[in-house]
């Protein structure tokens, strides 16, 4: 398959490009932020349900219009550009990928409409360590008559303070499971932190927790299955975001550098700073095409998922830490302080690029795939 | 004229590879290992098996040595999609060239975009015949990255040009019977302004050559003095002057040849080779910083690959990113450039041998030396880094 | 005057060692945790303890609160030597500074070296008394790395200067009482030939200021700006439009401080941090692409200290490498960022915390953000290099 | 102790710079290489021995001068510089080194002197693998009667191929020893390769070798601790051979920047290129601090021993890629030809690099040191 987007593709993402730029531009992570650290601006998230970017990944059974992830990726990508809060990462990306990933008919007719519509929020609790480890959950759920008891702590759950619904992963008789738990179940504490890029992540606390036998997402699918394509799939979502912030921070620092003058010269005419851009723009075409390629994998359910997954996130994590900090000191003095926005990159940068594993996570997990 | 068909094609794959399974030899159908493997055709031609020479003969019989030229030209008015159909069998069954020349690859595209009908008709169908081994004479001594620099005067002697100076890293020149070369024609313009494009007998008097040794061993670079060389002014391709436009049109696509664009030889992965020299413990190298490095350098490689399926799908779309070549050659180079260091790194005592033993030809060592020249020729890394910052980035002078 | 022996020394050092544990406030030998521990003086001072203020009153009654400047300017008229024992002494306890002043460090010795003598027995006593909080005034929004590019504009108006334009990166001006500046004097000249060097009274009207807050929050700087200021001309120090040559003396001092020449605070090592946090696996760092990073980095960080002693070695014998402050401030910043770069990523969630909570005060990510200034402040890391290129290595323009 | 050289150290290394050069230029290792890969110029090796260099390591007590190891790296130094090739390393520097470190007194008073005097060439067989890797030595030596039996093939040692004796590891009763070996004993067999740097590098088998018992160089002292002193001490000096190169492939790539036109301008005045040669200046000084406090270490005695000669062969073997790299690559095209003696730096670079260990194996060990 050709590495590119298709047309509907290409006018989906034009579309975002226009719409964010009008309703929700970078200053107005700004505004949020200043406004008591928002989660987000619920109009435009409106505008993100009218949009349909809710229902691009929601099979056509359920009322989505299965348009695909490479779409949802352009979305993702946008938003990176403006940095964009919403509950897209929680609710669609994460979330109802969940639940489109499992086999439970009761929960996917019921939930995947809400989700889409926005009715309903929901954040996904995976980690229980101050870093990412997927592979020592210790939270456990009991079948006890008809109902789950839970109990465990969850950290660096995205949204959560906003969230009607938390997807737990938790060890159910050795083995990994999903449960969809209402966070206003008795047992439920949840608090929240606000984080370096002005987001909500929660510690949530599972104190014997009943949920309803039906609410486990996976029936005869394994859990461990689900679980990795959730990650394998959140992973590349996250990607997506980080190489818009990628183009952004670095279209924004050419342009001051094509302006700034400094002993009487245009700062972008030196040598030195002109070759750091050109290896820059080589890192951001290599971005461009592990991302694309990441998300036809998802889309193409090809058996690589998982190879393109860990590379995407790997190669994005060291290029956006990269470019980050090259926009600043570009900019020099007036790229540290708070009157200008390219900072906001750092500060996101820091925070996605930790969030389902960074660098090092990815680089070593394709290493031992590779079995050195 | 009608179109090619779909069915059209699928009827021209299935008669190209019965054609080629009939009349490749199987001996032609293994590797090229040594230079003796590739023939080069020129007036001093030689075949280094009876069937690289019937090899040869049938492919141009058929003409198929540069397929998608014009007939008029000798060659086989193939269309863009037959003669990638051919490229494919031919990969598929493994044929080697037929005739390998940087008259095909390098003056021909030349030539056809600025040479006047006779020229062409003079030069190409010798090209495709293998009559004239054909070298390039870019660069010199002081003009390197600045090619435009260069130095090699053509004064205007009425029926003739007098050539004075000399040319470095022409390749093969000590082999070859005509050489490709920018020389300076007009002094008293800005540099670009005053370069042409001529075409030069070697054996004409006052040519001489000197091999260059590179610090990898031998190798086929000369560089090429010219002392009151005469040329006629019919060997002059487009007009007078105007060669930097014809420079850079070549530059472009030699570019993409280096940065690996375009190559179908397999390189193995770095990592496995890392597992079977160096000591593994619990399932992971034992050396967690090579186990570092080599994770960075496989990430880097396999992504650059993507890159380039990317930029050429794109291509086909009518996207057109001129400089992007330049991209090329910096990454595909410097990629390269790592990875002969690692090998050398993990390869151990064998990779440092220089004299071959009975055991060990001596490979790797030379290879690793002769790598630190690719991100020099072809024009520098800065030189690429200064094209990517100019060009695509716009940045300012 | 005889010269201090040996024996002399050492029993100054006995001495000291008395008196600082007879006058010195336990509370005054703990490490200086928050702003309120530093006394900075000026108009509007105030102790923010007890001891505090008995530390600085007793020191000052010692002529110790600058120990190695001349008596009649307020100093305590100690030798190199002594002054070196008292430091020593002062670390060993634990004392802290009586007072935190730019006067000293900064504008003490320029008007030493470049005032007259009227000048120096005005300011000097009144710094070391700390009455006046000074603060800094070189950068523009507009003569960032291009310092000597400066506007703010000193127009001669017969018995005063009349002040317009703007300064950034003024450190605690909205707390200063007194700036010290660089100004431009004559706009026809090259621009390092324009250049004066003016106090100026932070009361004087229309001085304003705004602090700057940074992308790790609040600041100490300030913008502060100047609309027809009236400045009296004996507010002058050295020659008018010699001021780069004060300029130049500054900034040297400068960027060894910030490279961390002379820092005492001990910092842990990176690799305790990470075996702390993160997993180990028999003996190892599981990560091991971390153990990579952590390993070059304390390597690096090793021989940076190495290399701090083995050139003040060097200097103590009279050899003389002024741009060695460059190199210093470069590598010296640059491993500070590498340091910051590593906690936020071994320190885990934590290390992202920006509002604190009850169990985290959020200073990882705020000092992370913060060392992102060290390569910028004090002359960005590109000006160090053209420095350490020019002047060390004698490179060409 | 004050990180700078004492004045007669100075005078030393001065008095070495000046010889070297009027004696031994970098013109003289490619004739040395092109006269069929000469290991060394005989004319050259006296010089060394009347100039007292052989003596400086080697205690009064046997005739030496007892200067020290900062002496011999000064020189080591000087001669990294110009690549001269001479037996220094593996007659003085580890032989003698070895020898010094023994408590067998015999050997000490029959060896030194004639190592000292040239007289005797010696080699260090110590590596088995095609990798530094000193913990696996598979050789053995057996007690019987009054000789040992010695058995084993050893690989990478330097200039066997002119030694006299051959200093051999092999494992006597589960622990470590060394045994002085006569080349022409019966059962000793040399074959030499020509590395990558031109230098004679031998595999020597040991097969039913006979050496008298007295010729074992570790009696009462453990093997172990002595093969661990000769190593680092070794690992110091090569450090001193790469520091001179480092500096001198630098300051041959500064003199080439500043007279190379290109464009109408020198290439040094491109800030691309001033920013790298910066940075390279950088490193140099950093080099020389780690390379002059291991010296000083050595010669202190000083328990860190095994700290600084990790450090010291880290960081130069880090630095000397780094700079043999960019060397080449800053002289352009006529750097790749043999015309001209940059690329010598490049070639002996990765054969020194490895030697004792890399820079990857000396990390490594520190790090293992630090626990972690």
């Amino acid at each position: 398959m050709a590495l590119i987007l298709t047309e509907e593709q290409n006018m989906l993402k034009e579309a975002a490009a226009e719409f964010l730029e009008a309703n929700s531009p970078l200053e107005s992570f700004r505004k949020l932020r200043d406004n008591n650290y928002k989660s987000f601006d619920p109009e435009v998230w409106k505008g993100f349900i009218e949009m349909g970017w809710t229902a691009l990944t929601i099979p056509e059974k359920y009322g989505g219009l299965e348009f695909g992830y490479t779409g949802l990726g352009q979305i993702l990508e946008e938003t990176g550009k403006t940095l964009t809060k919403s509950p897209l990462i929680s609710s669609i990306l994460l979330s109802a990928t969940a639940i489109r990933l499992s086999d439970n008919e009761f929960i996917k007719a019921k939930w995947l409409p809400k989700l889409m519509n926005g009715n309903t929020l929901m954040s996904f609790a995976l980690d229980e360590r101050s870093y990412f480890d997927p592979n020592t959950i210790e939270s456990t759920a009991i079948l006890s008559d008809d109902n789950f008891i839970i109990n465990g702590a969850k950290n660096m759950v995205i949204d959560a303070c906003n969230s009607d619904l938390i997807i737990v992963v938790a060890n159910l008789n050795n083995s990994t499971s999903l449960f969809l738990v209402d966070t206003k179940s008795e047992g439920v504490e949840i608090k929240t932190d606000i984080l370096m890029d002005a987001g909500s992540y929660s510690s949530v606390i599972f104190k014997n927790v009943t949920v309803p036998a039906k609410n486990q997402l996976n029936l005869k699918v394994k859990g461990e299955e689900m679980l990795k394509s959730i990650i394998e799939i959140g992973a590349i979502g996250l990607s997506c975001e980080m190489l818009g912030s990628v183009q952004a921070a670095f279209s924004q620092t050419m342009e001051y550098i094509k302006e700034r003058q400094q002993f009487g010269t245009k700062i972008g005419s030196y040598q030195g700073l002109q070759h750091r851009a050109a290896k820059l723009f080589c890192e951001i075409e290599l971005s461009k095409s592990v991302v694309i390629k990441a998300l036809q994998v998802i889309d193409q359910k090809n058996e690589n998922l998982s190879y393109y997954a860990h590379l995407a996130k790997a190669k994005l994590g060291e290029v956006l830490k990269l470019i980050s900090n090259e926009a600043i000191q570009m900019h020099g003095g007036i790229g540290v302080t708070d009157d200008v926005n390219i900072g906001f990159y750092l500060k996101r940068a820091r925070v996605i690029q930790r969030l389902l594993g960074d660098t090092n996570y990815h680089l070593s997990c394709i290493a031992k795939q590779k079995g050195f | 004229m009608e179109t090619t068909t779909k069915v059209d094609l699928g009827n021209f794959r299935t008669e190209t590879r019965a054609w080629l399974e009939k009349n490749c030899p199987i001996s032609m159908r293994q590797p090229v290992k040594s230079t003796s493997d590739m023939y080069w055709g020129g007036r001093n031609a030689k075949f280094s098996s009876e069937d690289q020479k019937i090899w040869f003969e049938k492919m141009l019989e058929k003409k198929w040595i540069v397929p998608y030229w014009e007939g008029k030209y000798g060659g086989g008015d193939l269309t863009p999609e037959e003669n990638n159909i051919l490229t494919q069998e031919m990969a598929k069954l493994g044929c080697r060239k037929p005739l390998f020349s940087f008259g095909i690859a390098m003056l021909g595209p030349a030539l056809l975009k600025f040479a006047t009908e006779e020229q062409k008709l003079r030069y190409l169908p010798e090209i495709v015949k293998g009559k004239i081994w054909w070298c390039q004479g870019y660069s010199e001594p002081n003009a390197g990255s600045d090619l435009a620099g260069l130095q090699m005067k053509a004064q205007d002697r009425e029926d003739h040009y007098l050539i004075n100076g000399s040319k470095v890293w022409t390749t093969y020149a000590d082999k070859a019977d005509w050489i490709f070369c920018l020389v300076r024609t007009n002094t008293d313009v800005a540099k670009h302004s005053g370069i042409s494009f001529l075409l030069i007998d070697m054996a004409t008097p006052g040519v001489s050559v000197r091999p260059i040794k590179l610090i990898s061993g031998k190798s086929p670079f000369c560089e090429t003095f010219f002392d009151n060389v005469k040329v006629p002014k019919s060997n002059l391709i487009g007009t007078l002057n105007e060669g930097w436009t014809i420079a850079k049109y070549l530059l472009s696509h030699e570019r993409q040849m280096i940065g690996g664009v375009g190559q179908t030889d397999i390189k193995r992965d770095i990592s496995e080779i890392a597992k079977e020299k160096t000591k593994m413990i619990s399932g992971q190298l034992e050396d967690s910083l090579l186990r570092t490095q080599v994770s960075k350098f496989e990430m880097d490689e396999s992504i650059f690959e993507l890159t380039i399926q990317r930029i050429l799908d794109e291509d086909k779309t009518g996207k057109k990113a001129a400089a992007l070549s330049s991209f090329f050659k910096y990454y595909g180079t410097e990629l390269n450039v790592k990875r002969e260091e690692l090998l050398i790194q993990i390869g151990g005592d064998e990779s440092l041998l220089w004299v071959p033993n009975d055991r060990n030809d001596a490979d790797a060592a030379r290879k690793f030396c002769r790598s630190k020249g690719n991100t020099i020729e072809g024009g520098t890394s800065e030189i690429q880094l200064n094209i990517i910052a100019k060009r695509l980035l716009n940045l300012p002078n």
